[in-house]
């Protein structure tokens, strides 16, 4: 490594023992474990700032911290999912001895032995890991893409399909608050304003007809010219401003994450804003 | 102090906007740390000298308000905490309001998680945000945390018909039939509304597909920024109501404010998020001006050439 | 504490009856002490067996109280009560015991015998009295009593009774009993009431096919007949016609500029698992580009996030190679697995973009934030990008920064379109079929809709 | 053996998974089905470890480059494991949820993975910024419709797009940005977003039957043919 990589690594690891000494005697006071606590604030300021200098370069930092979160995310979910499963929901169903050791209730019941099919299946799904037995691993794949299927297959047949056409059963004259009264109250009272019939009219229209127009713009085995070609340009069309709208807020959520770090940084860890 | 702070931090952001039309005309290049740079001030700023803007509730927000307050007292509530410490800075507010808001009105609360994660940030949040401003509410009598079960839309498939199957136990390994809040609780269905707050896979989509149409319960959802639109289509034939990013949560605190004078002092981190988003927002509003007109500048010159 | 917390519910449990048995047979109104007259009942109260389910379940339905949103407007809610025979109050206490043994097994270090034949007994005796339930409900209305089973607010006229299926719950509703319920309207003061008729003997049982899901069965009749009736077309030789992908026609023009150019290709699956739909779509296309790659002898690289993800990759490239006859020049290291971790991964493809600058990047499957970071670094360094993937929120950050792309179903029509195999082509006609009809029912439902022709709209109604 | 099994067994996976919708009495079968599922998903995380192991361990033996840093990978993932495992510092020992507070888990996880994580995320905020100046340009009708719209939600969701037009007068209040940004979300979005939807669901019921059936076999690892 280059010369300036360690002054710059002794320079962060100054500041850090420094912040920690400074967040230890600020928490002093109102708090037992203020070394501790001193020490975890610093480490996650630390783990922050590391992560925000990849926006400058790749540098070591970034690929500590990169690292870091690998090995330790890993762990996670295997732990939550060992306690949260395995030990909540297939051991009571399998031995009360091992229920007794984990302090689960028992759930004893006549067709359990089925709950070894799972265990058989996640075995030979990390066969994969040993270099022969790799194929056996293609069953519990197999049951997997199954499942999820069969599931997806009728979901979305009555979620996506069914209910969305449903919901396209728009009242093309005004309803609801906005019922049609004839073509002369409609000019009499006619405005631009938000709660307006006009305006509801035209969502209506633009509802019935982007869906319409959309749905053209998908059709893969019909040539678009004509007619149908206008209708599909209509679709991308409708589909862009979809995707404009979808941007947008995208951006409010991104900078929201932002606001959450910077806070974190200023709040808690320097004390700048209460 | 912070009136100058703030005053001069715009001044440098938009000195930087101009400096940065003038260099984008000239056809320089510019580096991308200057736009993160400018990104980073136009958020920091903000929230070291705060300001903040007044907000009212829209249709689709007041959706979920309205039927959390007018839920008769004892209803039981169901909150689901699908997300990840990411997206939490934008969900963690809505999720913190609806939690009190149904304390408040005296609902039984049940609170699980799809995410692995998220039982996590739920314990955290249960025992840092939610409960400490209602001392007299009990575990298992008003609220109960049954936190976070592997299998995404799996867990949903099979309580839409029996809890206890997918959920032995509470968090603390108490039988659920122990546990007050669930008497008469045999599966989703005997639920009076869910409210599903998250933004990924599973979250609230899959809330609507395994939960909300096959049981035909309300639903309402607090939701991150990036898949509001998305949902949109549900509402309000599937779903009553869509909080929408730290805009949806600003609202709905605002609106608990409003109406229940006892959170007049409550901590609202949505509106507080308010100037940082506006700021950023208007800054990457003049990048895509800045861009467009150095474009068509350059289009009109290619033209002549 | 954590200790009693666990057990105070179950010394509950022992001490009280049951859950349910909260209020018993209502006393008669104290007229002295309130101005309220008792409302008048509700009346066409009726029981029976909730429809399409696995039974245990009773649903009840009334026509309100005259008095509920009108004449004296004095219901606020109406309470349900079923007869229960007293034998039921030993069965909750053989629950509850049984439960104290299953806590006291799950606490101790080890299981005696003793503690298992205590429960082993327990669970029996329950057995037993369970399987002579039907004939002491025949007994009503002798040794028992009225205990409330729920509630609901005025001008509801529906209360579903449904209990749990196991036996060891205190909520269980045994199958093929015959139940007697009665309905109260119960004012403010809930001791002025007026008890309805009482109706029974109702029994629950299952049925054996969900009517309530009739027209999700019809979709999928439909759905699968179009689908094999146009893979059997295809397979016979019939031509199917598909609209020509932008992005991917240019998939085939990027292999060959790269060729040119002496750089490679870089492909990204996403972080998708096999069993996303998606990753198997990109599969297919990753087979297709892997065989044109071969035949042009330009570089593959292929970075994946998961581990069966990765070796699927392996043998769909692997297969591409032999089929282009080039199995010389197949290489194990072509696709390989990075890591698991979503920005770890995608920190390790933005360092091979930025080292290997390659001429196209490919990105097709599920793809979730760091869509834009790729796109972005691509831009950067430089290469023409392609990007395909049906999560919507994703798909705007690539149109904004790539070259092509391929728009949600587009995605899956790729591979058809680049497959050509009769089964695909047959399954995307069938897609398109059931678009138009979408469409067409659509446009009779809208008509239906404005003229207020609810039997039609109603079709589309899926219960429970 | 290789083939037929795995095909035969999303065949009868599938299958029985729709039935179990339309018949009551199978409502258990589905249940079950789904928790299996779970149960195999956790397998899957110890896959996911057990390669991590794997893949670092052999970078540091082969000494390939940055494998100081697959120490640290390794260090994290150990750490996490033994205090998850083991529930170090929960209090009320085994019984306790393993996130309860307190614990070191549950405190790894606030201090460690929850800075990473998010700031992470919030690296994106800075690529968005990035990509509207660079990209976001008026380049045809689409592009400019797509510009269009991000501009006015942008500005719709901030306070900002009122104080510009707040002059509007009532009776065209859809013109007020804010009200635009709703109805766009409303109305266009909607109809667009609900073709996608559409157009998704058919793809994925198509797909889906296609597994079923057995003719979809490339995640098998072989080309159809």
């Amino acid at each position: 490594m280059k010369r300036t990589t360690y002054i710059m690594m002794a320079v962060v690891f100054g500041l850090f023992v420094l912040s920690w000494i400074y967040k230890g005697i600020s928490l002093q006071s109102n708090n037992d474990h203020y070394i501790l606590d001193g020490f975890l604030v610093t480490f996650s300021a630390f783990l922050t700032l590391a992560v925000l200098s990849f926006l400058y370069t790749d540098n070591p930092f970034y690929k500590f911290a990169e690292h870091l979160f690998v090995g330790v995310s890993a762990a996670f979910w295997m732990c939550l999912g060992f306690w949260t499963t395995i030990v909540q929901n297939l051991i009571p169903r399998l031995s009360e001895g091992v229920s007794g050791f984990f302090k689960v209730p028992y759930l004893p019941g006549p067709y359990n032995f089925f709950f070894f099919i799972p265990v058989i299946l996640g075995i030979m799904l990390l066969m994969r890991l040993s270099p022969k037995g790799g194929w056996i691993s293609r069953w519990p794949l197999a049951w997997i893409i199954g499942t999820t299927a069969g599931l997806n297959f009728i979901r979305y047949l009555r979620s996506d399909f069914i209910k969305q056409i449903s919901s396209t059963f728009v009242p093309l004259l005004g309803g609801g608050q906005h019922e049609w009264q004839g073509i002369g109250h409609f000019f009499s009272n006619f405005d631009l304003s938000a709660s307006g019939q006009f305006v509801a009219l035209v969502a209506n229209w633009v509802i019935f007809l982007g869906v319409f127009c959309g749905l053209v713009y998908f059709f893969f085995s019909k040539e678009h010219t004509g007619t149908f070609g206008r209708a599909s340009r209509v679709g991308i069309w409708i589909l862009m401003i979809t995707f404009g709208a979808s941007f947008g807020y995208t951006v409010m959520g991104r900078i929201s994450l932002l606001v959450g770090r910077i806070t974190f940084l200023f709040r808690d860890w320097l004390g700048l804003v209460s | 102090m912070a009136d100058l702070g703030i005053i001069v931090s715009l001044v440098i952001i938009f000195g930087g906007l101009v400096a940065l039309f003038v260099r984008s005309i000239q056809a320089r290049e510019v580096d991308r740390r200057i736009i993160f740079l400018f990104i980073f001030i136009a958020v920091a700023a903000p929230i070291l000298f705060p300001f903040t803007f007044s907000e009212t509730a829209t249709e689709v927000v007041k959706g979920v308000f309205d039927k959390i307050e007018s839920l008769p007292e004892g209803s039981k509530v169901l909150i689901s905490f699908d997300f990840d410490p990411a997206m939490a800075p934008e969900v963690q507010p809505m999720a913190n309001a609806i939690s009190r808001h149904s304390l408040e009105k005296g609902h039984k609360i049940i609170f699980m998680s799809l995410w692995a994660t998220g039982q996590a940030l739920l314990t955290h949040s249960l025992a840092n945000y939610i409960l400490p401003g209602f001392p007299e509410k009990q575990d298992g009598i008003d609220y109960v945390n049954i936190g976070y079960k592997a299998g995404n839309e799996g867990v949903l498939n099979v309580i839409i018909t029996d809890f206890r199957k997918m959920f032995p136990t509470d968090v603390n390994s108490v039988l659920l039939d122990s546990i007050e809040v669930f008497n008469g609780v045999n599966s989703a269905k005997d639920v009076d509304l869910v409210i599903a707050i998250g933004g990924g896979k599973p979250g609230p989509k899959e809330w609507v597909l395994f939960i909300g149409d096959p049981g035909n319960i309300p639903i309402g959802f607090g939701v991150a920024a990036v898949v509001a639109p998305q949902l949109y289509p549900y509402y309000p034939a599937q779903v009553i109501g869509i909080l929408g990013g730290v805009k949806g949560a600003a609202e709905y605190e605002s609106e608990l404010q409003k109406t229940h004078p006892r959170f007049r002092d409550m901590d609202t981190p949505g509106l507080r998020m308010m100037g940082p988003q506006t700021l950023a927002h208007v800054v990457i509003l003049s990048f895509i001006v800045i861009g467009n007109v150095v474009f068509f500048r350059s289009r009109r010159r290619e033209k002549k050439a | 504490m954590r200790y009693w917390c666990r057990i105070a519910p179950l010394l509950l449990l022992l001490f009280s009856v049951s859950p349910f048995a909260q209020t018993d047979a209502p006393e008669l109104p104290d007229t002295a002490s309130t101005d309220l007259a008792p409302p008048a009942p509700v009346s066409m109260l009726r029981a029976h067996d909730t429809d399409d389910d696995h039974g245990h379940s009773i649903t009840l339905e009334w026509e309100l109280s005259p008095d509920d949103g009108a004449g004296q407007n004095s219901v606020v809610t109406y309470e349900v009560f079923r007869w229960v025979p007293s034998v039921m109050d030993i069965l909750d206490t053989l629950r509850s015991r049984l439960s104290i043994v299953n806590s006291e097994i799950r606490e101790a270090d080890g299981v005696t015998s003793e503690m298992k034949e205590r429960r082993v007994s327990l669970q029996t005796r329950l057995k037993e009295l369970l399987g002579q339930l039907p004939e002491i409900h025949e007994q009503y209305p002798n040794d028992g009593e009225w205990h409330q089973v729920g509630n609901v607010g005025s001008r509801n006229t529906r209360y579903v009774n449904s209990g749990s299926k196991d036996t060891e719950s205190s909520g269980f509703i045994p199958d093929f009993t015959g139940f007697y319920y009665r309905v109260d309207a119960v004012t403010v003061d809930s001791s002025i009431r007026a008890v309805s008729k009482i109706v029974g003997p109702v029994q629950s049982y299952g049925q054996w096919f969900n009517t309530g899901r009739y027209p999700v069965l019809f979709a999928v009749l439909i759905f699968g007949f179009l689908t094999l009736g146009f893979v059997i077309k295809a397979k016979k030789g019939a031509k199917l016609y598909v609209r020509p992908l932008t992005g991917i026609e240019e998939v085939n023009d990027a292999i060959g500029r790269a060729t040119e150019m002496g750089k490679p290709i870089l492909y990204v699956l996403g972080l998708g698992t096999a069993d996303m739909i998606a990753t198997i779509a990109s599969f297919t296309i990753l087979g297709r580009v892997a065989k044109r790659v071969a035949e042009h002898r330009t570089r593959l690289i292929v970075p994946t996030y998961d581990p069966i993800v990765m070796s699927v990759a392996q043998e769909v490239v692997k297969s591409s190679y032999l089929d282009a006859g080039q199995a010389d020049a197949y290489d194990d290291d072509i696709v390989f697995f990075v890591t698991q971790a979503q920005f770890a991964y995608v920190a390790a493809v933005n360092g091979i973009m930025l080292r290997e600058l390659p001429a196209t990047n490919v990105y097709m499957g599920k793809f979730y934030a760091e869509s834009l970071i790729l796109a972005e670094t691509g831009a950067l360094a430089g290469s023409i990008q392609i990007a395909g993937t049906d999560e919507i929120a994703q798909i705007p950050f690539f149109i904004v920064a790539c070259d092509y792309t391929l728009i949600g179903e587009e995605l899956y029509a790729a591979s058809a379109y680049l497959g050509r195999e009769p089964i695909l082509l047959g399954s995307l006609k069938a897609q398109d079929y059931a678009k138009a009809a979408v469409i067409t029912l659509a446009l009779a439902g809208l008509v239906a809709a404005n003229f207020g022709w609810t039997t039609f709209t109603d079709l589309f109604i899926v219960a429970n | 053996m290789k083939r037929q099994v795995p095909l035969l067994i999303t065949f009868f996976v599938g299958t029985l998974l729709i039935f179990s919708v339309f018949i009551p009495p199978m409502e258990n079968v589905g249940e079950n089905f789904t928790l299996f599922f779970d149960i195999i998903a956790v397998f899957a995380f110890f896959l996911g470890g057990g390669n991590l192991v794997r893949v670092h361990v052999n970078k540091l033996r082969r000494q390939k480059k940055d494998w100081a840093f697959s120490i640290v990978t390794l260090v994290g993932f150990f750490f996490m494991l033994i205090v998850g495992l083991f529930k170090i510092g929960n209090a009320g020992g085994i019984a306790a949820s393993v996130t309860a507070e307190g614990s070191v888990f549950q405190t790894t996880f606030v201090s460690v993975l929850t800075p990473l994580q998010s700031t992470m995320y919030a690296l994106l905020a800075f690529f968005v910024a990035s990509a509207s100046y660079r990209a976001f340009r008026a380049k045809n009708s689409e592009a400019t419709l797509l510009l269009v719209a991000a501009f006015i939600i942008l500005l719709g969701r901030t306070p900002l797009g009122l104080m510009l037009t707040s002059w509007v007068p009532d009776s065209f209040s859809i013109l007020q940005i804010p009200n635009l940004a709703i109805w766009i979300m409303n109305s266009p979005n909607l109809a667009g977003q609900r073709a996608i939807i559409i157009g998704i669901g058919l793809g994925v019921v198509s797909m889906s039957l296609r597994l079923i059936l057995g003719v979809e076999r490339t995640y098998l690892g072989e080309d159809r043919g």
